[in-house]
């Protein structure tokens, strides 16, 4: 259910991320210190590690009215804590096919690996996720389901 | 606004008893209502963090001190924890005054001896005072209070008050290894400390608040003393929700806490079935 | 006033009238999964007022699953509420089962004494509940032991029975008679005695069929229930029970209620009231950790003893009309009227039925 | 309620110039819980600082948010700052206004509102911050060393050198690993036993140095710092404190022919056996298996068969009763130096690799393999240094060395390089030539990988010096014409295929680890690959350290090393560990995860999800003693602040201090102001 | 029948358990059973209305089930692993219990009526269950079943969703939660929702909203379909526990689906096999993933 162009471009997004500390945390600091121009949509949340990204972030995220959500951390092998991304891969391969059989569009979630030095690579991930979520438009159907919309 | 919708209140002071007990001052913000709240000693109250919910305690001041009540409380769930976060300016919320209260008007002409362990001083407390405020009214007074140890006793600046009146006997004790090297009072459990102060039965009324255990072992000293185990009075501290029984919780056996108590003699508890 | 008749078509016609006047009318509803509700409906047709016991009773439209109980929105330090409107709009409930609408006058008992519930009443003044006389569900029905019946005007405002093209109807209630004097057009005086026979007829037999399910003497029962507290019968009472509650929510008269704090950011937020049950493990937990109901025994006699003893002690009423939905609903086969049966050989209530009450 | 102090920073024009620093100060004052909210130039400045412990003073603040660069820049800064104020620093946190909003936007309305909401998600997470006390764990000073190869001596005399009480383990009646079997070393082709054994002698004598042979670790208990070990001493039938070397009961053996494992089954031992003339403990060994005593008792014979070593020993050492002990040794480190085993050129494969039938899988005896190749090369070898092929004992005037086999070669299960083997090629062609003058060497290699230093002008040496023949292509079969054996492979730069005949092939075969190593990994809860090597805690960060606090890596247990590789890496294990024994207590960050026993239901999913085996299981008793049930508690010493628990936890019974469900739900809750 | 009330007989005679957990006959049809006394053992009944899965009686967070005493469990094939579940998951040791297993054709969505099993009346998991031989078991009772009779028709309906527009099935799932009164029974009833305190009743913080309102409904149910995921043993309880009629079995079933796809894992009453959440493989599949 993509918006009409003219509502498109009057709807800001509001995207949350949730993100790790050694990888992508650090390539979105690496993205500043490069001065990389990105949409500002996106409000970063700092956990230690993927594997200590819960799903239920997400659903609280998309309770207090945002329009999309990127979970980012480090690449296979890469993981600060060895296998944390790991579980977060297998955790949220299932959500992310059970918040699909529920309806939610998947657009609406953006998972991503984002290593310390991938901040042109952030970039692209933030203004996707903007993009995807501007397209969509408001996340109205979850925000209704507590009798508020945008 | 409905029955369940809380009066807004003021902490006006904030006075930590121990390190995890605090005793606020609050006072209601509509001023019709802060001149003219009205309570009973041993009634409780719904008192609410926005946000957190709401936590059921007795009033812990005296109904002859007006203008403002006060409650103390422990940090044991949610919104006792919330309102632990919050200082003196803020606003929490107020439903009451709920349930029955002790029977001060019948104690009058008589003697009463109080009997509480750590924080049950509270609801205690409130009776105390309006007894103080009266004490003309009212024969021999004594207090037994006892605690874990010398740090978890509550008010201390008024048990200090106490004990200079001539008019109180005041017995202080904390459990053996509570006690510090300053600590003057008795040391001991409370029903040894009541064995011990041996109050007279006669024309005396009793008030007992504190651990179930402390009640537990208390209630049967009472009985040797002579005291009636209708003149023995204590309050029962259930999980409640509305405060004005109809949300089921409180209910034990034939008797809604929130509505028939929470205060009950020794006779009444004693039919009760032991689901408090 | 005098019994009148109503027609389908009529009937019809009267739910048109209502909903266009801005009533909101419920009924019962077949829902797209085969089964029943009680649900607004527009139009008489969208109703399925002789089909089986819907799913769960009327309660919910007095005390809702959730409702808000007020707002606030915090600044630095204050706070502001919001209330909530405790004025409904007007409500007709067409087609309610008499065990439904005899167990909404019993929880009036509870929600107003000493405090009055305005979200309630509030509710139950903005009503009307227009009964139809049930002819017996199943073998789990025991309404006339409960001292109502399949054709207990209880709690109803206006009673229809069924009969050929339509059905007998009585005003019970002053509302009721007001409702029909409003709605004159719509009913018509019984033009035939054979009508009020039938009408009986019908009545009796429904009642005699629930009744051979279970007879009870209920004064014996609650006299034997205030005494055997600790009865070894209570020992092994609830071992298939999981303690999930289902009974408890699809249930006319269990009406315990949890409050919630709901923030929604930093600064609003709701406070809520949720249905609860004292069948799970966490309905008495105190905040020290204490739980004084230990297992699932002891939670299983509460709410025996709550409908059967506290609540007639309290309020001189049993809490309980005997529709029989806990022993359908219940995933472990718990059977209340079982329970009852085997209470009532314990006490010697076994006898022949009793009008009690 | 909270009060906390917010800080939003300018960073000169840093921030200042695409957010609105005022604005975002004035907003977040508006916010419940905050006492304070100012902005300023540089918050990390001196005066910064100061403003920081000022409000903290003057305004009782709870908790400092500051709004400005990275926490990973200056998170340190401001924590001590607000630490030396009297405030618990882990109540001080960052909003990350400049890497993540001001450098990257450039609508200052925009980037001031982004500004607003992270601060304010810091805000919120800060009113549920709750002081933190850094975890302070004793620690032993004593290590263990695995292994008494190369790389387990160095690590053991660097330690006891630095201070530390070491406790050495090798498996072997001897210590000296595969070093001690070599001829030469690369590039300097210096004798290796000349170099070894002095550094065996060292470890013997050194006063700080346990040296336990012929033992295994049996279990590993604890954690860093407090570790208990439990050692396997195996029996040796011969009494060590009564034992003086003198070799009488060897000579007095009567079983003279069992294969040697020192000279690769080249030469042949006594039952009673020491390793090697220079071995240390120079204490001889009883192999059960080849014993006539033990043999005739296995047979039930009654009467003593054998017994000559018995009757030699003057000094009564021989105890043919002696069992196998146990001995438990608290330490506060672990180095693992298990070294590695050559890829078996025989038929019995370990699961997941196969053999090379087409090189005959062993039963050509001139095929050998390179330790093979050491040992004839020895001069302590079984042929006294003479290359004379098994066979027949003829010298070999032809050889032909084969590399890579196993290595790099997906198809037969092992696809790394094995790092040494175009090293010790060389050296063999080198060795080779200069003991047989008219001998020609060809080697068949996939490329040359010699990157050390005078490692490439080794190599280039034997090609130009000492005539050793490179042919770049693998071998596709070998097999036997008569004496002679037919190599058969294909020469991939001329594009031709070629048979050379060879009186002898030396396969370098891969470099693998130890068996038994999964199982001394899952002792240590240490991580291995999938070819069973155990892995680093960080590749380049940390390639010493396994992901198991207070275990370290030495060798080739971790991936093929060579020697200087394998010294170093012990002498930075050593570093490591004399650091972690440079204080009394070792200091973690408190980050770490918590059980709530009462809330735990026991399901263990945590103990799956710990990359650090931190979770142990407790029992939860009632006051009578009974028990209730069993549950999870996270080791503080050993977590490391992952929070995959708490994800995992069904129930969130598990909370990671600093990171909690309350600190994150109120983070997430801000989303709405 | 005989073959299992003699069993049960001689467990409890001969003091090898204090409770034999089975089926009975009740007012409404079958119904679990505890039996205690020897004497009673020919109450025990297995037929197709015995749909109940039991091994949730085995839950340690039941003290009045563990005061009877060590326990014998009468399981069908889909049963066991349950208890298979428990195994794995610590929360029964099998030294703790007797397991009897029952062969099955199939049972129905209702133990209540006398109904023979038809493809209208048979439980929505029967059809082409693979599983009606228990294997995790000290005695395996019975003669060997027919198949259950019709045919699955959740795969089908999976797909019908599956092929649905986001939106569409978002509101197919909202009218269902809709019903949603968060009374918990779907819960009550898992074997394997054991926990000491549910998250979803953590208040500290409140993750999941415990209003039976849209929002909290939906967040219940994903993380209840979430936390089941690789542990479910698809025995039907919540679906038919839930007053509202809700499909959770549906929900359930698309797990299963998704579990076995990526990770290759299907519910085993093989208590050795370990559950796929918790572990991982460095081959898991991230399409998903940017």
């Amino acid at each position: 259910m993509a918006l009409p162009a003219e509502k498109i471009e009057a709807f800001e997004p509001r995207i949350t991320a949730f993100v790790c500390n050694w990888c992508t945390y650090t390539g979105a600091d690496l993205a500043g210190t490069s001065r990389l121009q990105m949409d500002p949509n996106v409000r970063i949340i700092r956990l230690p590690c993927t594997g200590r990204i819960d799903p239920l972030f997400v659903i609280k995220a998309f309770e207090r009215g945002a329009d999309g959500v990127i979970v980012s951390g480090c690449h296979p092998a890469d993981c600060h804590y060895t296998s944390g991304n790991y579980h977060a891969r297998r955790r949220f391969a299932v959500f992310n096919e059970i918040l699909g059989f529920l309806g939610v569009e998947p657009e609406r979630l953006t998972f991503s690996w984002v290593s310390a030095s991938e901040g042109q690579k952030w970039r692209e991930v933030v203004n996707d996720a903007t993009a995807r979520a501007r397209r969509l438009g408001p996340f109205d159907a979850f925000r209704a389901l507590a009798g508020r919309s945008a | 606004m409905n029955l369940y919708q809380p009066n807004l209140v003021t902490i006006s002071d904030l006075i930590d008893e121990t390190p995890d007990t605090r005793t606020l001052k609050l006072t209601f913000q509509d001023p019709q209502l802060a001149a003219g709240f009205d309570f009973k000693a041993g009634q409780f109250g719904e008192y609410s963090v926005f946000g957190a919910g709401e936590s059921t305690f007795c009033i812990a001041s005296s109904p002859t001190r007006k203008g403002s009540i006060e409650c103390t409380f422990k940090a044991v769930g949610k919104a006792t924890r919330a309102m632990r976060e919050l200082g003196v300016g803020d606003t929490m919320g107020f439903r009451g005054p709920y349930g029955n209260h002790f029977p001060v008007d019948r104690m009058e002409k008589a003697s009463v001896v109080f009997v509480a362990g750590g924080i049950g001083l509270a609801p205690v407390r409130c009776v105390i005072w309006n007894v103080l405020d009266k004490r003309d009214a009212f024969d021999e007074v004594t207090i037994v209070y006892g605690a874990r140890s010398v740090s978890d006793l509550v008010y201390k600046r008024e048990l200090a008050e106490w004990a200079s009146h001539a008019d109180i006997k005041l017995w202080q004790t904390v459990d053996p290894g509570g006690e510090t090297s300053e600590w003057k009072g008795e040391i001991g459990f409370v029903p040894a400390i009541v064995e011990k102060a041996a109050p007279s039965a006669k024309n005396a009324f009793a008030v007992v608040c504190g651990p179930p255990v402390m009640i537990k072992y208390t209630l049967p000293v009472l009985q040797k003393l002579g005291f009636a185990d209708d003149r023995v009075y204590t309050t029962l501290e259930n999980r409640m929700k509305c405060g004005i029984g109809k949300c089921g919780r409180c209910n034990v056996g034939p008797v809604y806490v929130c509505k028939d108590g929470p205060v009950f003699t020794a006779k009444e508890l004693a039919a009760l079935p032991p689901e408090y | 006033m005098r019994a009148k008749t109503i027609t389908e078509e009529e009937l019809c016609t009267f739910v048109a009238d209502l909903v266009a006047a801005g009533t909101r009318v419920t009924a019962p509803v077949r829902a797209a999964e085969g089964k029943v509700d009680y649900r607004a409906i527009t139009r008489f047709e969208e109703a399925a007022i002789g089909a089986e016991l819907p799913r769960r009773s009327l309660k919910e439209f007095f005390l809702p699953p959730t409702e808000p109980l007020f707002s606030w929105r915090q600044g630095k330090g204050d706070v502001t509420v919001k209330p909530v409107s405790v004025s409904f709009p007007p409500h007709v409930v067409l087609g309610a089962r008499p065990c439904d609408a005899a167990a909404v006058e019993i929880l009036d008992r509870v929600m107003g004494w000493d405090y009055r519930d305005e979200l309630w009443f509030g509710r139950r003044e903005a009503t009307t509940i227009v009964s139809v006389a049930c002819p017996g569900i199943d073998g789990s029905c025991f309404c006339t032991a409960t001292g109502r019946g399949p054709d207990s005007t209880r709690g109803s405002d206006l009673m229809m029975t069924p009969v050929d093209g339509g059905y007998f109807v009585e005003a019970v209630t002053p509302k009721g008679e007001a409702f029909v004097r409003t709605h004159a057009a719509r009913f018509a005086d019984v033009a035939d005695p054979g009508t009020t026979v039938a009408a009986e007829a019908f009545r009796a037999r429904a009642r005699s069929r629930v009744a051979e399910n279970l007879t009870l003497s209920l004064p014996a029962l609650r006299s034997w229930l205030g005494s055997s507290f600790d009865h070894e019968l209570w020992r092994t009472i609830a071992l298939r029970c999981h303690g999930c509650g289902a009974c408890a929510s699809v249930c006319p008269t269990c009406h315990c209620f949890d409050i919630v704090d709901e923030p929604d950011g930093v600064r609003a937020g709701t406070r809520r009231r949720n249905w609860d049950t004292c069948q799970t493990a966490r309905f008495t937990v105190h905040a020290s950790g204490h739980n004084p109901r230990t297992d699932q025994n002891a939670r299983f006699r509460q709410r025996v003893m709550h409908k059967f003893s506290i609540y007639p002690d309290r309020f001189g009423e049993v809490l309980c009309t005997g529709c029989g939905r806990c022993a359908r609903a219940c995933p472990g086969g718990m059977d209340l009227p079982e329970v009852l049966k085997t209470i009532a050989a314990l006490a010697g209530a076994d006898g022949p039925r009793e009008a009690a009450v | 309620m909270a009060r906390i102090g917010v800080f939003v920073c300018h960073c000169g024009e840093n921030i200042g110039r695409t957010v609105d620093c005022a604005r975002v100060a004035e907003e977040l004052g508006k916010l419940p819980g905050v006492a304070h909210a100012i902005d300023y130039k540089y918050m990390c400045s001196d005066p910064g600082q100061a403003l920081i412990k000022q409000a903290i003073a003057e305004k009782k603040l709870t908790g400092v948010v500051v709004a400005a660069c990275s926490p990973h820049m200056h998170e340190k800064t401001f924590r001590r700052a607000c630490g030396s104020a009297g405030l618990n620093p882990f109540l001080c946190e960052m909003a990350n206004v400049r890497e993540h909003c001001s450098w990257i936007h450039e609508d200052r309305d925009a980037a001031t509102d982004k500004a607003v909401d992270l601060a304010r998600f810091i805000v919120e997470k800060v009113k549920r911050n709750v002081p933190l006390e850094t975890i302070r764990i004793p620690v032993t000073k004593r290590a263990l060393v695995i292994g008494g190869g190369i790389a387990g001596i160095q690590a053991a005399l660097d330690l006891a050198d630095g201070g530390a009480e070491v406790i050495l383990v090798e498996k072997e009646p001897s210590i000296g690993g595969h070093m001690s079997q070599l001829s030469e070393t690369f590039p300097t082709l210096d004798c290796s036993q000349c170099i070894l054994t002095p550094r065996m002698v060292e470890v013997y004598q050194h006063p700080n140095i346990k040296l336990m042979a012929y033992s295994e670790v049996a279990e590993v208990g604890g954690y860093i710092g407090n570790f208990d070990v439990k050692i396997r001493q195996k029996a040796r039938y011969v009494d060590a404190a009564n034992c003086n070397g003198c070799g009488a009961c060897q000579k007095a053996c009567i079983v003279r022919k069992v294969p040697s494992e020192f000279d690769e089954k080249l030469g042949k031992r006594t039952a009673i056996y020491v390793p090697f003339p220079q071995a240390v403990p120079n204490i001889p060994v009883i192999d059960r298996a080849s014993c006539a005593y033990f043999k005739a008792k296995a047979k039930g014979v009654k009467k003593d068969a054998c017994g000559k070593c018995k009757e030699a020993c003057s000094k009564g050492a021989i105890d043919y009763e002696q069992a196998d002990t146990f001995v438990t040794e608290k330490v506060g480190a672990i180095v693992v130096a298990t070294g590695y085993t050559l890829y078996s050129i025989g038929k019995d494969q370990p699961e997941g690799l196969r053999g090379y039938g087409e090189y005959g899988y062993g039963t050509i005896p001139d095929v050998i393999d390179g330790l093979q190749f050491e040992r004839l090369a020895s001069a302590s070898g079984p042929t006294a240094g003479k290359i004379l092929r098994p066979s027949d004992g003829k010298e070999p005037k032809r050889i032909v060395f084969l590399q890579c086999v196993g290595s790099r070669d997906p198809a037969k299960g092992i696809e790394y390089c094995s790092k040494i083997c175009c090293m010790y090629v060389a050296k063999h062609t080198m060795l080779y030539r200069h003991k047989v003058h008219d001998g020609q060497a060809t080697v068949f290699y996939m490329d040359i990988r010699a990157n050390g230093k005078g490692y490439d002008e080794f190599v280039r040496r034997a090609i130009e010096e000492d005539g050793a023949r490179y042919v770049r292509g693998r071998v596709s079969r070998m097999y036997r014409d008569g004496e002679t054996i037919k190599v058969q492979g294909f020469d991939t730069l001329s594009g031709e295929p070629v048979v050379i005949d060879a009186d002898m092939v030396v396969l370098a075969t891969a470099i693998r680890p130890q068996p038994g190593i999964e199982q001394l990994a899952q002792k240590l809860s240490a991580s291995y690959d999938a070819h069973g090597f155990f892995n680093e805690a960080h590749p380049k960060l940390r390639p010493v350290e396994t992901n198991t606090a207070g275990v370290y890596l030495a060798g080739a247990c971790q991936a093929p090393r060579d020697i200087p590789d394998s010294v170093a890496m012990a002498s930075a294990a050593a570093a490591k560990i004399l650091g972690l024994f440079s204080k009394a207590e070792l200091e973690r960050e408190p980050t770490v995860a918590k059980v709530d026993a009462a809330l735990c239901a026991g399901c263990f999913h945590c103990e799956r999800v710990c990359p650090y085996g931190a979770i142990t299981r407790i029992e939860v008793r009632d006051r009578k003693g009974n028990l209730v049930k069993i549950v999870a508690e996270v080791n503080p010493g050993v977590c490391q602040g992952c929070g995959t628990c708490q994800a995992t936890c069904p129930s969130k019974s598990v909370e990671l201090q600093g990171f909690t469900d309350e600190q994150i739900w109120s983070e997430i809750n801000a989303l709405l102001a | 029948m005989k073959e299992l009330q003699e069993l049960a007989r001689t467990l409890l005679s001969s003091g090898t358990v204090g409770v034999v957990i089975g089926w009975e006959e009740g007012p409404r049809g079958a119904r679990p059973a505890f039996i205690t006394d020897a004497a009673d053992s020919s109450r025990l009944i297995f037929d197709h209305r015995c749909t109940h899965n039991l091994a949730t009686y085995l839950s340690p967070r039941r003290p009045h089930m563990a005061r009877l005493g060590k326990a014998a469990i009468v399981v069908k094939g889909c049963d066991a692993r349950a208890v298979a579940g428990l195994l794995r998951e610590t929360q029964v040791k099998r030294e703790d219990v007797v397991i009897i297993g029952v062969r099955c054709g199939g049972v129905a969505a209702d133990p209540a009526g006398a109904k023979p099993l038809t493809a209208e009346t048979v439980a929505e998991r029967c059809p082409g269950c693979t599983a009606r031989e228990p294997h995790l078991a000290d005695h395996v009772v019975g003669e060997a079943q027919p198949e259950p009779p019709g045919a699955p028709t959740r795969d089908a309906r999976i797909a019908e969703l599956d092929a649905m527009s986001a939106p569409k099935r978002w509101a197919f799932w909202q009218a269902e939660f809709a019903r949603c009164i968060r009374c918990n029974a779907c819960r009550e009833v898992c074997p394997m929702c054991f926990c000491e305190r549910c998250v979803g009743d953590k208040t500290e913080p409140q993750w999941l909203e415990s209003s039976p309102h849209p929002r909290g409904n939906f967040a219940w149910h994903v993380t209840r379909a979430l936390h089941q995921a690789g542990r479910c043993v698809d025995c039907g309880e919540c679906q038919r526990a839930c007053p509202a009629d809700i499909p959770l079995g549906l929900l359930n079933r698309k797990i299963a689906g998704i579990v076995a796809d990526r990770f290759d894992y299907r519910a085993t009453d093989d208590p050795t096999v370990p559950a796929p959440i918790g572990a991982f493989s460095m081959s898991d599949r991230q399409e998903f993933i940017l």
